[in-house]
């Protein structure tokens, strides 16, 4: 039997997260969320007046764990702050911790991130870590007490999938905790890919609300997450660099017409 | 006093409390899934009510919104 | 709702095609193909000696369509031998057209292989035709009647999966009947790819046979094909080279602490 | 009369059928999804009682194996 | 020492060949030319409205040798009597050898393609043979007595380099010819590649012509390929997946300060 | 006119830096130094018994500059000290800043190397940057003063060339130091590609080393690195997703015979 | 007469040869790098002079161009 | 004295200077492109005629060698 996906003791019954980013109308993200069978939604906390409600509740109503992210912060203080800002409003002390160091690539920053990452966990909080694909860093993460390595594929938003497979599979050899793959999944087999790697989850948002139809791709990437698990498990077959038949020449009938 | 309640300068009367800057922007203690920060700090929702805001302070009323 | 794969007027109610070669036991295959859903299977025919038996009748006692190849053949007129002996055997004019043009990649003739398909048209069989990732080649396939195009994303039994994508994306566009990516499928990733690019099935056989665990396997490449299926018809979102914020700046609050 | 029964030489009674070279190799007329080919051309299952097997014809019966 | 590229019997000084297509002014492409160190050099015909005049002159006083191509032939009796034109207009008995079969992706059609090489070579053509990157097509072509095989790597025009290295690899184990890569080809890397691969030489015409400077990209591909078929002679190191310390561990000294 | 490569002021010929790693002989080393063209050679210090002698008399005589690795440090502390022996052993302030993460992959660690660095360039050192692809620790390498970034496109000896080419070329858009692809290049369309993605120069010392004929990999790799540069300058062709005819239709003649 | 001369309709004298048909798009016999295609087949130059045009025929005179 | 001269224990008279120890593993002071550290501290080679080694100190003393 599979172990189901377990964080900070938490088990979880489905392997794909979902970001609530990018949707244009709550019913499409409601829609999403029930056909991707996620459990962990991630959301921002924005001042109310750009904030517009409802959302909380959908999540809620769902039954999926609410998972508070940190972006838009640059430094490991505003991180910390917006952490403990999201622990009362939600009543979670779970945080998806996110600490950029670029506006344009959005790509994390290591030495502010573990900083914030350090101190979170001192406080008590279950740390989920938006990083870079470095191994190095990753097991770091996972040193100073993160609950979740969330390496990512490619840049935020880009769907450019998982630019360097190896990377993603040198961090698993490396981390013991949790591997969510996050950020730059496109589509359905970059997820799979992303389980094929090792990666224990794949959290998506661009992928399903920018997709022409998210319900259906957020069906697409629930199976893909299935499938990728599924083939991991199940050993895949060598790759070799020539072809192996895979019907035997032995017993091959001579149909040869008679020279008559 | 004149305080910054989520970016706007507002004018509230002196010792006017969480509660009260909350109330402005819309929140009512009870609505789940909101908080507030004065000058960065957390305060706590069972707070709001006895807390006065300091002249000047910047205060934050959020809530959960679409995210990565 | 989604129309069917419909091969030759023949509505299929998977789009995973099972090959059965490289089994090491029946009751493996059996359970592999359980497992699978799929509803046609390859088989080879070889003189009784060689070919224990068995195999034809788990396949219908599994409901599913025995698909005869021609694995071995390097000449038309030897594919058309075998086509008729398949035809005798099975009692089905469908066929699985394989000319082999080098023993070592097993890789198509193009010249025989369009020559059998031509001849075997005429006879009435219905043909599945294997075949390079050559747009032009397959759009004259098409053209001479053949039922489906089954191009090969790497060499069989190669667990390379997918060489070049951009091939099978301009076949897609070049073909109208059923595309079916051949060979060289190695894992889940690769058979959802192969849905993404625009393929209507997938086949898989050393995928399945060759895993550590072939009937997880077998359910691993059933999800995937769905998976990628699925993304195809959800329409991705595109790629783009820098980040997009899956979050909105739009109120970020100011939680830098009070300078006193 | 010498045939070539699956590749391997055998010796039958002149006038051998179609039937009694696949019985040599285990096949019953009844069994399914088994073909016979003679000079590489199919004789139907239907026929293989009736039709005799030329001297020193190839005989070809095949059987569904594992494959691609 | 190098043995000298040599196709039908003449030995050729540079291993970069230059198709003249695409360039805005004569002058630029008289310059490139010389920046390629080329002797073989690409033309077409066109009815002489349409065709400035001029290039030929250049090409013969730079000293390369006039390549005439069929390019625009969807039909082996087109490009035959093509070839035939071009035999007297230039007074060369070589011919680089199109038969496209798609006039939106400008891939060759197999089967036309070698019916011409056939008739070709029988009236005492040189042909090289613009094909896809089928190594049985490939060796067919070399079968009925093609002088150079000319694999493309990606569409004419696209840019796109190789897409599928290992087709590359194949044709230059199945074929003893000269392999040519042609089409493609965008950037100086593609080109080192083909060599690497195994090509004996490179085609290029719009990675040079559509340049902002096309004088430097011939330089540069040049350059490259003189880089990479010393590469591929010289023997590159194997890939490992793990890394491999360039600087041993031996004798490291320590260097921990003094507990004191 | 292009400008030199210049590291701290200093204008160098050659853009590329050779490791004396791997080599089996001295006169090998020495060959390919020459054959390579370049004018920075690194080195490791290790206690005399291990280091035979010999290496800094060639490489002197060569008249290149020798760059002292802190290769084996797994702390800042360990590398600073190292820097120190070899600013004493070879009178000499440059170093190629080494601190590694983790034995097996030997990938840098972000924390240690960032504080290194620091400390080095505040005691007057100037030091080139061994790093991950991240573009932000690069960034945050150039603010501390490095006078060089080094990413790795591989693992150390791995020969797997760039991995991620878009890391690159983000790392390009974000420095302004030179970029000096170092570790993972294994042949010359690896050297070549990193040009193109906007590096500045390329270290090599497996490719080198480890190749069949050293010597001959050398002029290969410094024909790559200057066919990379001179394509990088020369500005690219874009990439397009079908065909783009290098040859006009336009005054195509028809040639189809009569029908009489 | 009436012939098509490089996909335009062109009247010559009945009789016109091949040259005269080349020297209408302005091509001279001793020009190199040109070539003549009646109906599809090459006339070779030296016989431009004398190989007269038949009526209603297809005349194809090209020269090198940029190309691939 | 005892002192681990790279990494091997060895016995020197007391006071026993750097540059006696470096001419122990075959070292010159002017050979060029060597260097000496003891206690992990750099000593120049222009001290290490007159430079002490304590008791029990930890030398190390190394060369250029190949290296990435």
């Amino acid at each position: 039997m599979d172990a189901p996906l377990t964080i900070a003791g938490e088990e979880l019954g489905s392997r794909l997260l979902l970001g609530s980013g990018g949707f244009d109308r709550l019913d499409r993200f409601e829609a999403a969320l029930a056909a991707s069978g996620a459990e962990i939604v991630t959301v921002a906390l924005r001042r109310v007046e750009d904030a517009p409600g409802g959302l909380y509740d959908v999540i809620r109503r769902a039954g999926a764990r609410v998972l508070p992210n940190t972006a838009g912060c640059f430094t490991a203080r505003d991180a910390v702050a917006t952490a403990h800002l999201a622990r009362e409003a939600f009543e979670t002390d779970w945080v998806k911790l996110e600490v950029i160091g670029d506006r344009r690539t959005l790509l994390p920053d290591a030495v502010e991130l573990l900083r914030a990452a350090e101190e979170l966990v001192g406080e008590g909080f279950v740390v989920l870590a938006y990083t870079t694909d470095d191994p190095v860093l990753g097991r770091r993460l996972e040193d100073v007490g993160c609950a979740a390595v969330m390496p990512l594929g490619s840049p935020i938003g880009s769907g450019l999938g998982i630019r360097n497979p190896d990377a993603i599979e040198l961090m698993r050899d490396a981390i013991s905790v949790p591997l969510v793959l996050d950020a730059g999944i496109g589509t359905a087999s970059d997820a799979a890919l992303a389980m094929e790697l090792g990666c224990d989850a794949v959290l998506a948002a661009t992928a399903i609300s920018r997709a022409r139809e998210p319900e259906r791709m957020a069906t697409a990437l629930r199976l893909a997450v299935e499938a990728g698990h599924a083939a991991r498990r199940a050993g895949r077959t060598e790759r070799v660099h020539h072809a192996r038949a895979s019907t035997s020449d032995a017993g091959l009938p001579d149909l040869t017409p008679s020279a008559g | 006093m004149r305080i910054s309640l989520n970016g706007a300068e507002r004018d509230l009367p002196d010792g006017a409390t969480v509660a009260a800057a909350a109330r402005l922007v819309g929140v009512a203690p009870d609505e789940r899934g909101v908080a507030v920060a004065v000058e960065g700090a957390v305060v706590p929702k069972a707070r709001w009510a006895e807390t006065p805001i300091p002249d000047g302070a910047r205060v934050e009323v959020v809530r959960a919104t679409a995210g990565g």
